[in-house]
């Protein structure tokens, strides 16, 4: 891509990283979450991609399917904290903990540091969708370009 | 614990078994009547084809050509519905519709 | 109204699917039978007169909220949709690279 | 002839879902709301988060999001499946 | 733990999924190990599902994330949190899909090759098995719809397995494409009944349902969708060309899946809308398809050249017969008839009959194509002499499919005609006429790769242990079943068969209580 083209996607990319992770970290204040922040980032990859070439990243997909298996991970073992109540038992809610501060009713500014384990799975689903678009559009850009494919 | 009641009558496997047991003795039994006039070493042995000749290393009627004539009785109705069968996506998806609206037709009913 | 233009989308993705022969075209078609049945889902909810479903600074007037379950039912469905496709795709690429056509008309190795 | 036919199912298909449409509470006014109201009362004091989307996506129906990962990771394994190095 | 087991049934299997690459990437040998460790533990935790299931007669309710497992509703009388509900159906449908699963984990983990994507296709393999499970324990509408959606998206890829050929991922893409547009009806159907009534739990709707214009609109495109996904006529295409691409490991879970929407169908009609449905109009329009779908599926497997595409049609020939029993026990559910009943205990053991016979076909025919290199019925020939075995398996799976006495596949089929020839004879008559085809087919099969002179120049590979261990397995059951379905009938079918005949009111109170 052109001169234009790079220069901006440089601009861009710190401020993309840096709304996706803010969308992903308020989850459970603002509109958002590890979904709509995921995509956010992800889409950051599909502009690495069309920006700098896919060849770039080849390195790049082996990470990105460990950190989603990891991320996948994360958030089972999150569901399962509960499993001494139910399964997906919010236990971290109101407990006073970590994550555990209760909300006044009503409007209000919001507090981060409440909600239980909802921010954290927030965290685990945001890198588990960065890492899985990232690596269904590399898997696209790279297919036929010699480094396609994992072995096994 | 081995048979089945299926409202009319019932089934039960290993009376039939032994059943089938029983009629398959009764079939040796009138097989070994037939024995006598029998001979050993003679063409009664060799397979009749139509007086052809067998190949000598034995021959295998393939897979397609089983039934033969059975299929071509049936042609027209085989045939149309190969010809159903078009392999088009946009068939499938056609049909699936197809269903669909008559699912939602009789529900209506 | 609004949710008789959610049916006529699902109606013009089904058209598309029926009268289109190109695999992308097909792929584009679903999505928008997807989009259909995903603005569906999100506009039960609507409630007239309501805010969003969060109370971060919340409009200290607003008595009422728009449901909250078919947003989060629309997100789970975005993202299966956004999922199908990709495969969807991927099958798209490798029939290409196989068959050297997009024709559904021409791919028909698997008929009778 | 088959295209006529499909068109007919397609025009009775499209009917009906004009008529479900149609059929279906007004725009705006829903007409049962007791499992919504439900959240949009108790969310805050159960989960103790602000968004109630949130609340519903990772709590009250968290193994639906469990379900929506795992169709993502499905997805992902699949495309990687597919579009593998073509050992033969 | 064992109050957890129904979620354990699900969340260890796409534990094992999830940790399976990462295993992968380490060692292999740890990768296998943990696999094997996943499907005990899976084994293990649903056969304690089914057995308290199915032995106490009780529906299993465990509500996700509530204060306790059997808190389903709050302050007000309604479900709002995920629900899994096991009844005696869906626990039998654990044990159809355990019993696949394992066999097709043993046979996978030696059949598949290493440089042929090994380590994602089990994976897959695992996603499917959880999906499937999922897909029937579960009590909530939108659950069903996610579930159904995992196992699309997991059985595509399967079948799209060996890329290096052209036609399997025509045949991957065309299942796709019928199983999206399918969720999609599921999908706007949950919605209509979601915007009708504000709920998602089918207990709770099942309470509320009228039966008005949206009711059916709803229950038209959900039979739709699910008829589609059950294969039948005539949106069946995609089925065999999706049986007869796919990897054998996998296709045995595939026809399990087939099975799963069968279970969805059953599930709609008689509990969703059982207490509304007051015409036997939608019992004699999944009748009518199930007969369709006989018929015409034997019809076209005799004259396929293609050993796999064969065996798929005779299994969507199977499938048939499991609609007819469902149709006929549906629309005999209004009046109350006695041989309703004996049609649903016909389908309903069909599908574990079925399950164990067409597994066992699929997974010989691919052992027949990794022996031979082709599924050819032109360039086959002469394998028993090679695989003495294996031939005789053969035989044994061909006969139970199509309905020879004393093995498995008769005793289902004859609850079926007899209860069938009671509400037409029509029906009756055709499903006899098409078993005897089903004969002639799968006879044809068996002479034409295992019967002839001793092939020359082939290359024969050995089979593998384990492959021949996962289908003595399968065909330990055709016999057993065979020989003693009044056992079986009694302990694991009856239960279903209730749950679905008179357990309505049971299923709802489970939930809503009272």
């Amino acid at each position: 891509m052109s001169v234009v083209v790079r220069t901006i996607a440089r601009i861009v990319l710190p401020v993309g990283l840096a709304f996706g992770a803010y969308v992903i970290m308020h989850g459970h204040l603002t509109p958002g979450g590890g979904f709509q922040g995921g995509a956010v980032v992800a889409s950051l990859v599909a502009l690495i991609v069309v920006t700098f070439g896919a060849e770039r990243l080849v390195r790049a997909k082996t990470w990105f399917s460990v950190v989603e298996d990891l991320g996948a991970l994360a958030f089972v073992a999150l569901a399962f904290l509960g499993i001494g109540v139910t399964f997906f038992r919010n236990v971290l809610a109101n407990s006073g903990g970590l994550f555990g501060a209760s909300v006044p009713l009503g409007p209000n500014p919001g507090i981060l540091n409440s909600a239980g384990t909802l921010p954290l799975m927030n965290w685990a689903v945001g890198f588990k969708v960065i890492a899985g678009l990232g690596a269904v559009v590399l898997l696209l850009a790279l297919f036929g370009k010699g480094g396609e494919g994992e072995d096994g | 614990m081995s048979g089945i009641g299926s409202g009319e009558g019932f089934w039960n496997p290993i009376v039939w078994t032994l059943l089938a047991l029983g009629v398959l003795g009764l079939a040796y039994a009138l097989w070994l009547q037939g024995r006598r006039t029998y001979k050993r070493g003679t063409e009664q042995e060799e397979p009749f084809l139509s007086g052809e000749r067998l190949p000598e290393e034995g021959s295998h009627i393939r897979g397609e050509h089983l039934y033969w004539g059975f299929v071509a009785g049936l042609r027209p109705l085989i045939e149309t519905l190969r010809a159903f069968h078009t392999g088009f996506i946009g068939d499938y998806i056609g049909w699936l519709v197809v269903v669909l609206g008559v699912a939602i037709l009789v529900v209506m009913l | 109204m609004p949710f008789v233009v959610c049916m006529l989308l699902i109606a013009i993705g089904l058209f598309t699917l029926l009268v289109r022969r190109n695999l992308i075209k097909l792929v584009i078609g679903i999505t928008i039978i997807e989009n259909g049945v995903n603005l569906f889902l999100v506009s039960l909810g609507y409630v007239r007169n309501a805010v969003a479903p969060i109370y971060t600074y919340a409009p200290p007037g607003a008595s009422r909220m728009v449901f909250p379950t078919p947003q989060a039912l629309t997100l789970t469905a975005i993202v299966i949709g956004l999922a199908t496709t990709a495969l969807m795709l991927a099958f798209v690429v490798v029939i290409y690279r196989h068959q050297g056509t997009l024709d559904g008309g021409k791919i028909r190795e698997l008929k009778g | 002839m088959r295209r006529w036919f499909f068109a007919g199912a397609l025009l009775v298909v499209v009917a009906y879902l004009i008529g479900a449409a149609v059929w279906l509470h007004p725009f705006g006014i829903p007409s049962s709301s007791e499992m919504d109201d439900y959240f949009i009362a108790n969310a805050q004091k159960e989960v103790a988060a602000n968004n109630v989307v949130t609340s519903i996506v990772f709590d009250y129906r968290g193994f639906d999001t469990l379900g929506e990962a795992t169709v993502l990771l499905a997805a992902v394994v699949g495309v990687a499946l597919v579009l593998r190095r073509a050992v033969r | 733990m064992v109050t957890h087991a129904p979620v354990l049934a699900i969340v260890i299997p796409l534990l094992g999924a999830f940790a399976l690459p990462l295993w992968g990437k380490l060692r292999r040998e740890l990768r296998d190990l943990w696999a094997i460790v996943v499907g005990v533990f899976t084994l293990v935790v649903a056969l304690v599902v089914a057995v308290k299931v199915l032995g106490g007669g009780e529906v299993w309710v465990y509500t996700l994330g509530a204060a306790s497992p059997a808190a389903a509703v709050v302050q007000g009388g309604f479900p709002i949190r995920i629900v899994l509900e096991v009844d005696a159906l869906s626990a039998f449908m654990g044990v159809i899909a355990l019993l696949a699963g394992i066999v097709g984990l043993v046979y996978t983990l030696q059949f598949l090759r290493e440089e042929e994507g090994k380590t994602l296709a089990m994976s897959l393999y695992l996603l499917l098995w959880a999906g499937i499970l999922g897909l029937v324990y579960t009590g909530d509408l939108f659950n069903f719809f996610v579930f159904f959606e995992i196992t699309s998206i997991a059985a595509c890829g399967l079948i799209g397995y060996r890329t290096w050929e052209s036609r399997p991922p025509e045949a991957a893409f065309k299942t796709m494409v019928m199983y999206t547009l399918g969720g999609l009806l599921v999908l706007l159907a949950v919605g209509i009944l979601y915007g009708e009534y504000d709920a998602l739990n089918i207990a709770y709707i099942s309470s509320k349902v009228t039966g008005g214009l949206l009711d059916r609109i709803a229950l038209g495109l959900l039979l739709g969708g699910l008829l589609m996904k059950a294969g039948a006529v005539p949106a069946h295409m995609w089925a065999p060309d999706a049986y007869g691409e796919a990897p054998p490991s996998a296709t045995i879970l595939l026809v399990v899946n087939t099975q799963a929407a069968i279970y969805g169908l059953s599930r709609v009609v008689f509990t969703l809308f059982g207490g509304v449905l007051a015409t036997p109009g939608v019992g004699w329009l999944i009748a009518a398809f199930g007969v369709l779908t006989i018929v015409v599926a034997a019809l076209m497997a005799l004259v396929q050249k293609d050993l796999g595409r064969l065996i798929a049609f005779g299994a969507v020939s199977q499938l048939g017969y499991m609609l007819l029993g469902l149709g006929v026990g549906a629309a005999s559910l209004m009046t109350g008839a006695g041989f309703g009943q004996v049609a649903l205990r016909g389908g309903i053991f069909h599908m574990i009959n079925d399950a164990a016979t067409v597994g066992l076909l699929f997974l010989l025919v691919g052992v027949v194509q990794r022996a031979a290199g082709t599924k050819e019925l032109s360039r086959l020939g002469g394998l028993g002499h090679v695989l003495k075995a294996e031939g005789g398996l053969f035989l044994l799976g061909s006969l139970a499919l199509a309905g020879i006495p004393p093995l498995n596949g008769f005793a289902s089929k004859i609850l079926i005609y007899e209860s069938s020839f009671h509400l037409s004879p029509i029906l009756a008559v055709l499903a006899i006429l098409s078993s005897i085809l089903l004969l002639a087919v799968v006879l044809r099969a068996f002479h034409s790769v295992f019967l002839g002179p001793k092939p020359s120049v082939l290359h024969v590979e050995r089979t593998q242990w384990g492959t021949i261990l996962a289908m003595g397995t399968l065909a330990l059951v055709i016999v057993v079943f065979g020989l003693f379905p009044g056992f079986f009938v009694k302990h694991l079918v009856d239960p279903a068969v209730q749950a679905l005949w008179a357990g309505r009111a049971d299923y709802l109170a489970a939930v809503l209580g009272g």
